[in-house]
C-alpha cells in the first residue's frame, strides 16, 4: 500500500500546487467544487495544462473525462497559454452596434490572427468577450486588464503597436 | 414523339449506371419507350436541349460538374437526383474534410506509381470545388432516388413513373440510404 | 404508486404515474420515434424526437421524461410533431459525416431508420462536413466520431453502469464531441475496462467492433435489460426479460 | 445583533458622516472606473490636501450614477450638484471653485432637470450614488437591513411570503413569473434542506443593470436573500456571478464578510431561530448558465447543461433539494417591499406589471447608461426623454429589448407602454433589462446575424434543435446577407425558427429565434432587398 501523505505536494516540487491545495481544502476536496477549484488553478497557474486537470481529478475524486469536459464547456477557462499581452474586445450588443466588427477585422488583419488565437511570437493575444458591462463606453476592450472606451479601429491598432513597439525593444 | 431522356454521370463511381443497366431485359421495352438522348452510355459530347427527363448520378465536385449542372436544369424539364451521392454526397462528400489541394496532392503524388507530378492548369483536368455538394444544393432538383446504388426496381419505378406522365413519388418502403 | 388513466391519440389508456409518457405509450403499442432514449439507461431529453402534444399546453413534452397526470390528454402523430420529427432528423444528417454506404451498421442504425420512419427524401439544409477524428486506437473498438449523434448513450452506459466514466462530452455547442479520459487516444485510457457496452448501445455506426465490415454489424443491446434489471431487483432470471 | 444593536450603529454612522462638512462621491462602478475615476479620487485627494481640507471632506465611492457615457461622474453631497466627465483637471477646479468659493464649474455641470433624471424613479437604485459601496454602517444608515429585522422580528415566514406576493413583484430575470407565487411553492416543498440562489450570471450581451447593483448596493442583495431564506426556511444560499465581473465579485466578498463579522448573516440572526450563510459561486463565461437548471448544474460544478422541466427546481433543484432562484434586481426589491409595505409597491406601474424596472441603456442613443423607471412608461419616453433620442443626424429605427432573446421594435410601436404583456404582443420580451437602439445605419439583418452567432455560440449542444438548428439559421442569415438566398431561403428560415423555438429544451433554444423572427415581422424588406436576382429558368423551374 502506498502511504498517505498528509500534506500533498505536486511531486514536480512546483510550490504553486500548495495555493491549489489550500483552494481545494478550502472547498472540502468535493467535486461539487471543481469549477471554483478550476478558478483558482487558472488564477495560480495562468491556464490550465493536462497534468494541472489530471491533479485536480484526483484531488476531488473526480473521472478525468468530467473534469476535461467541464474545463472545455466554459470559454473562461484557458487550456493554453495566452501571449504576453491579451486584447479582450467586447462583442456585446451595445459594442458590436457601436463598430466592434471594424476593429476585430482591423487587427485581426493586422497580427494576421483570428480572435481566440496569439500571434506565433506569443507576444499579443487577441480574445473576444461576451460583454463586459461598459456598454455606455462601447465599443470597449480590456487590454492587459484595464478597461478602455470609445475606441475605434485606429486607437485600437495604436494600442497593438505599442506593445509590439515594447516587445522589439527588449533584445531577445 | 418518345420523350428525351438523358443520363449524367457527375462525381460519382457510376454504380448507379450499372443498377440502370441492371434492369437486364426491362431495357428492350424501355428502349421502345424512350429516346435516349445523352447518356455515359451513349456518345454525345454536348448535352441537348429540350430533354424531358435527365437522371443525374453523383454528386457536384468539380468546376465541369457545376457547369453541366446548371445546363441540365436550363435543358431539362425533369432533374432527377440519382442516388445517394446526388441526393446526399455519400462518398464522394467524403473528401469534404480536406481541402482540394490535399486532395490532389494525394492523389497525384502520394499515390503515383510512376512520376508523381500535380497536373498543371494547362492539363485538362476539372478544378475541384472547395466541396462536393448534393445536386440540390446547386441547382432545384424535381425528384430524388436513393440508395447506393438504387435498386433496378426502384429505377424501373421511378422511369415508369415518370414515362406514364406522374412525378415519381417513390413509396416508404423504396426509400433506402445506403 | 397510483394507477392513472389519460388519453393517449383518443384512446383511453392507464398507466403508473411512476412511468413515464413514453413508458406507456409503448405498453398500448404507440409507436414514438427516439434516439438518445435507450431502455435502462437514465433518460435526458435532448434528441427533441419524443416530443409530445399535451392539451392545454402550448410547450411540447419529451415523452421519455414526462410523467402522467390524471385525464392528461396527449397526441403524438399530428400533423406538426411529424413535420418537427423530420426538420430533427434532417439536422442530425447535415450535421455529422453520414455516408451510409460505407457504415458497418448499414441497414441496421437507429438514424437510418429514423430516416425511413420520417419519410427523409433529402436534407434541406447544407450539409456540414465537419472536420471530426476517428480513432482506432483501441485494441477491440473504434470510435469514429463523423457518425456520432451526440445522444451520450455511451458516456451514460460508461457512468451509470459500468461505472467507469471514460467517456463525457468536450466543448459545447456545435463542436461537442465525446471525449475519453483527458481527450486521448481511446486506446491510451486508464478507466476503459474494455467492456464494450458503449459500442453496444451506439445507435450508430460510430462505435463499432473491429474486424467488421461494411453493414455487417448489429447491435445486441440484450445485456442492458439484463443487468439493470438484476441489479435493480436482485433477480437475475433472464427468461423474464424476453417475456416482455 | 438586536434592532436597537442595528440602530445605534445607524446613529452612530449618521454622527461620524455629520463630522465632515461636506462629503465628494465619485463613482466607483466599472464604467466610470474605466473611464479613469480612480484617478479623479486621487486628485481629489491630492488637492483638499493642499488646501487643508482633507479633514472636513469626504471623499467616498459609490455605485453607478447612471450616465455612464459620460463618466467619471462625481456628487457633491451638500447640494447633491452633479458633474460628469470629471478628470484631475476638473477634480482640482471643483475643489478651488465649487467647495471653497460655491462657484459651479459650468463645464462640467449636469442640469438636474435634464429628463434624464426627472422621468427616472429609484427604488432598486436608490443607494446606487449615495452611499459608499464598500461600507455596511453606510447601508445600515441608509436603512439596510430594517427589513430582515422587522421580518425576523415581527412577521411568520406566511407573511413575508403574503407581502411579496400581494406585491405584485415579478421575477427581473426576464419571464416575468410572480415572485411571491415562487416563494410559496418553495416554502411548501418538503425536504429539510432548501436554497436560496440569485442568479447574477448577467449574460445577455448589452445588459449591466445586475452588476450595477452588485457593485453599488452589494448588502441590498444580502438582505433580500436572507429575507427569501427566511420566507421559504432555507439556511443556504449562493450567489452565481459571472467571473467577468471581477468587482462586483470583490464587493460581494467584503459584504458577505461584514455581514457575517456584525451578524446579519450566520447563526441565530436578530436574536431569532434563522440561520442564514451566503457563498459566492464564479460563473466561468457560459450564457446558457442563466437558464435556472444549468445554473444549478453549474453550482454542482458540472457542464452547465439544462435539463426539461418539470420536476422545477422549486421542488427538486440544486443538490435535489427544492431551490429557490431569483435575479439580482428581483431581490433588490425586496427589503424596500418589507419596509414600505405591498401596497406602496403595487401602487407603482401598472396593474399586471407592478414597481420599477432597471434598464441599460445603449447603442446609437445619446445617453448612454443606466436608468430605472417606473413599469408602463411608454418606450418613447425612455428613447427620446431619459434617452435624449438618436445621436444627430441619424434617425431612430428601432429598440432592441431583451438581448438574444428579445426583439426588435420599429418607431410605430414606440407609444406600447413598457410591461411584460405588452413587449410581449409586438414580439418582444421585457428580459432582463437590456436595451439597445439602433438607428438608420444598422442593418437588420445583420443585427439578427449577430444574435444567432451568439447563440450558436452559447448553445450548450445538448439537444439537437438548438445546437444545429441555430447554426442553420446562421447559415441562412449568413447567406441572404451575402446576396446569395432565395425567396425560398427565406422561407425555410422562417419554417426553422418556428420549430427551433417550440422545439428546444430550454429557453436558450426557444427565445433564440426571436431576434430573427422579430425583424422577419418588422423589417421583412431588409431581408428581401438582398435577395439574389432570380434567374430566368430558376422562376420558371419550381423546386420541389
Amino acid at each position: 500500500m502506498s502511504r498517505v501523505e498528509s500534506k500533498s505536494t505536486h511531486p514536480s516540487g512546483d510550490n504553486r500546487f500548495k495555493l491549489l491545495d489550500r483552494a481545494i481544502t478550502k472547498h472540502n476536496a468535493t467535486g461539487n467544487a471543481l469549477i471554483e477549484v478550476l478558478h483558482a488553478a487558472q488564477g495560480i497557474f495562468g491556464y490550465l495544462e493536462n497534468d494541472l486537470l489530471i491533479y485536480i481529478a484526483h484531488k476531488l475524486k473526480l473521472p478525468l473525462s468530467r473534469v476535461y469536459g467541464v474545463a472545455t464547456f466554459y470559454h473562461f477557462f484557458r487550456l493554453k497559454p495566452n501571449g504576453k499581452h491579451a486584447f479582450v474586445l467586447c462583442t456585446g450588443t451595445a459594442c458590436y452596434v457601436k463598430g466592434a466588427g471594424a476593429i476585430q477585422q482591423k487587427l485581426e488583419h493586422h497580427c494576421n490572427v483570428k480572435f481566440g488565437e496569439t500571434t506565433p511570437d506569443k507576444n499579443i493575444s487577441l480574445i473576444s468577450a461576451r460583454c463586459v458591462g461598459s456598454c455606455g463606453l462601447a465599443p470597449v476592450a480590456v487590454l492587459d486588464n484595464a478597461v478602455v472606451g470609445k475606441l475605434t479601429p485606429e486607437t485600437a491598432l495604436q494600442r497593438v503597436k505599442q506593445w509590439e513597439e515594447k516587445s522589439e525593444e527588449v533584445p531577445s | 414523339m418518345k420523350p428525351r431522356v438523358a443520363t449524367v454521370w457527375l462525381g460519382g463511381c457510376s454504380g448507379c449506371h450499372m443498377s440502370f443497366l441492371d434492369m437486364d431485359e426491362r431495357l428492350i421495352e424501355l428502349a421502345d419507350k424512350i429516346e435516349l438522348v445523352y447518356s455515359p452510355i451513349a456518345d454525345v459530347k454536348q448535352f441537348p436541349m429540350n430533354v424531358d427527363v435527365a437522371l443525374v448520378e453523383g454528386a457536384v465536385s468539380n468546376n465541369e460538374n457545376e457547369e453541366l449542372a446548371h445546363l441540365i436544369r436550363r435543358n431539362a424539364k425533369f432533374v432527377l437526383s440519382f442516388g445517394d451521392c446526388a441526393t446526399t454526397g455519400n462518398v464522394t462528400a467524403m473528401r469534404n474534410q480536406f481541402s482540394p489541394d490535399e486532395i490532389i496532392h494525394r492523389a497525384y503524388v502520394e499515390l503515383a506509381e510512376a512520376d508523381p507530378t500535380i497536373p498543371s492548369e494547362f492539363m485538362t483536368i476539372a478544378k475541384l470545388l472547395p466541396q462536393a455538394k448534393p445536386l440540390h444544393e446547386v441547382i432545384p432538383v424535381d425528384g430524388f432516388l436513393h440508395g447506393c446504388p438504387p435498386t433496378p426496381d426502384q429505377i424501373w419505378f421511378a422511369v415508369s413513373e415518370l414515362l406514364a406522365g406522374r412525378t415519381p413519388v417513390l413509396p416508404n418502403a423504396y426509400l433506402r440510404y445506403g | 404508486m397510483a394507477i392513472l388513466t389519460l388519453t393517449i391519440n383518443g384512446e383511453h389508456v392507464s398507466g403508473k404515474d411512476d412511468e413515464s409518457l413514453l413508458d406507456i405509450a409503448r405498453q398500448h403499442d404507440v409507436h414514438i420515434p427516439t434516439l438518445c432514449h435507450l431502455d435502462g439507461l437514465s433518460d435526458v431529453g435532448a434528441c427533441r424526437l419524443c416530443l409530445v402534444e399535451v392539451e392545454g399546453q402550448s410547450k411540447l413534452f419529451p415523452a421519455c421524461t414526462t410523467k402522467p397526470q390524471e385525464g392528461m390528454v396527449i397526441r403524438t402523430d399530428t400533423e406538426r410533431l411529424k413535420k418537427y420529427r423530420r426538420t430533427i432528423i434532417e439536422l442530425l444528417a447535415s450535421e455529422g459525416n453520414h455516408q451510409c454506404a460505407v457504415c458497418v451498421v448499414n441497414n441496421h442504425c437507429e438514424l437510418q431508420n429514423l430516416a425511413y420512419d420520417v419519410d427523409l427524401q433529402y436534407v434541406r439544409f447544407p450539409y456540414l462536413y465537419p472536420k471530426k477524428e476517428l480513432d482506432a486506437t483501441h485494441e477491440d473498438f473504434v470510435i469514429d466520431r463523423n457518425r456520432c449523434v451526440l445522444c451520450t448513450r455511451c458516456v451514460r452506459v460508461c457512468h451509470e453502469v459500468e461505472g467507469a466514466h471514460t467517456w463525457d462530452i468536450a466543448g459545447r455547442g456545435i463542436d461537442c464531441t465525446i471525449i475519453a479520459d483527458m481527450n486521448q487516444p481511446w486506446g491510451t485510457s486508464a478507466s476503459c475496462t474494455s467492456c464494450g457496452k458503449c459500442v453496444r448501445v451506439c445507435p450508430t455506426g460510430a462505435l463499432f467492433e473491429k474486424g467488421q465490415t461494411v453493414a455487417e454489424m448489429e447491435k445486441q443491446r440484450d445485456f442492458l435489460k439484463y443487468i439493470v434489471h438484476a441489479r435493480q431487483k436482485r433477480e437475475w432470471v433472464a427468461e423474464q426479460i424476453e417475456e416482455e | 445583533m438586536t434592532l436597537e444593536d442595528l440602530n445605534e450603529l445607524a446613529e452612530k454612522e449618521l454622527e461620524r458622516q455629520k463630522n465632515f462638512k461636506n462629503r465628494l462621491l465619485y463613482c466607483s462602478a466599472a464604467g466610470c472606473v474605466s473611464c479613469g475615476s480612480n484617478a479623479t479620487r486621487d486628485a481629489f485627494k491630492k488637492s483638499l490636501k493642499e488646501k487643508g481640507l482633507d479633514k472636513e471632506v469626504e471623499v467616498l465611492g459609490t455605485g453607478c450614477m447612471g450616465l455612464c457615457g459620460e463618466g467619471p461622474l462625481v456628487k457633491v453631497g451638500s447640494d447633491d450638484t452633479l458633474y460628469q466627465r470629471v478628470d484631475e483637471n476638473a477634480a482640482a477646479r471643483i475643489v478651488d471653485e465649487h467647495l471653497l468659493n460655491a462657484n459651479k464649474v459650468a463645464e462640467n455641470l449636469i442640469n438636474p432637470d435634464d429628463p434624464f433624471f426627472a422621468s427616472q424613479m429609484k427604488i432598486v437604485l436608490e443607494n446606487c450614488g449615495k452611499i459608499n459601496a464598500e461600507s455596511i454602517e453606510e447601508y445600515i444608515a441608509a436603512g439596510g437591513y430594517q427589513a430582515l429585522a422587522k421580518a425576523l422580528t415581527e412577521m411568520s415566514q406566511d407573511e413575508v411570503i403574503d407581502e411579496v406576493r400581494k406585491s405584485g413583484l415579478r421575477g427581473r430575470g426576464g419571464a416575468g413569473y410572480p415572485t411571491g407565487l415562487k416563494w410559496g411553492i418553495v416554502r411548501k416543498a418538503k425536504g429539510d434542506q432548501k436554497y436560496v440562489i440569485c442568479n447574477a450570471d448577467e449574460g445577455d450581451p448589452g445588459a449591466f443593470m445586475d452588476r450595477s447593483v452588485l457593485e453599488g448596493d452589494p448588502h441590498r442583495i444580502l438582505e433580500g436573500m436572507a429575507l427569501a431564506g427566511y420566507a421559504v426556511g432555507a439556511s443556504q444560499g449562493y450567489i452565481y456571478v459571472r467571473a467577468e465581473y471581477p468587482m462586483a465579485i470583490e464587493r460581494l466578498k467584503l459584504a458577505i464578510k461584514h455581514a457575517e463579522r456584525l451578524g446579519l448573516l450566520g447563526n441565530r440572526i436578530f436574536e431569532s431561530q434563522f440561520n442564514f450563510r451566503i457563498d459566492l459561486r464564479i460563473g466561468a463565461g457560459a450564457f446558457v448558465c442563466g437558464e435556472e437548471t444549468a445554473l444549478i448544474r453549474s453550482i454542482e460544478g458540472r457542464r452547465g447543461r439544462p435539463r426539461p422541466r418539470p420536476p422545477y427546481p422549486s421542488e427538486k433543484g440544486l443538490f435535489g433539494a427544492p431551490t429557490l432562484l431569483n435575479n439580482v434586481e428581483t431581490y433588490a426589491n425586496i427589503a424596500p417591499i418589507i419596509n414600505r409595505g405591498s401596497a406602496w409597491f403595487a401602487s407603482i406601474g401598472t396593474p399586471k406589471s407592478t414597481g420599477t424596472k432597471v434598464f441599460a441603456l445603449a447603442g446609437k442613443i445619446k445617453n448612454t447608461g443606466l436608468i430605472e423607471v417606473p413599469m408602463g412608461i411608454p418606450l418613447r419616453k425612455i428613447i427620446f426623454d431619459i434617452g435624449g433620442g438618436t445621436p444627430e443626424g441619424t434617425e431612430f429605427k428601432a429598440a432592441q429589448t431583451g438581448g438574444p432573446s428579445g426583439g426588435c421594435i420599429p418607431n410605430d410601436h414606440l407609444d406600447i407602454p413598457v410591461d411584460y404583456e405588452s413587449l410581449a404582443t409586438v414580439g418582444s420580451i421585457m428580459g432582463s433589462g437590456g436595451m439597445i437602439v439602433m438607428d438608420s445605419e444598422s442593418r437588420m439583418v445583420d443585427v439578427a446575424k449577430y444574435f444567432m452567432e451568439f447563440c450558436a455560440d452559447e448553445s450548450c449542444g445538448k439537444c439537437v434543435p438548438c445546437r444545429v438548428g441555430t447554426k442553420h439559421i446562421y447559415l441562412l442569415l449568413d447567406k441572404i446577407s451575402n446576396g446569395k438566398a432565395t425567396q425560398d431561403d427565406i422561407a425555410l428560415l422562417e419554417e426553422l425558427c418556428v420549430m427551433v423555438k417550440e422545439t428546444s429544451l430550454c429557453g436558450l433554444g426557444q427565445s433564440a429565434p426571436n431576434p430573427v423572427l422579430s425583424t422577419l415581422r418588422f423589417f421583412r424588406h431588409e431581408y428581401e432587398e438582398l435577395l439574389k436576382p432570380a434567374l430566368h429558368f430558376e422562376q420558371s423551374e419550381k423546386s420541389r
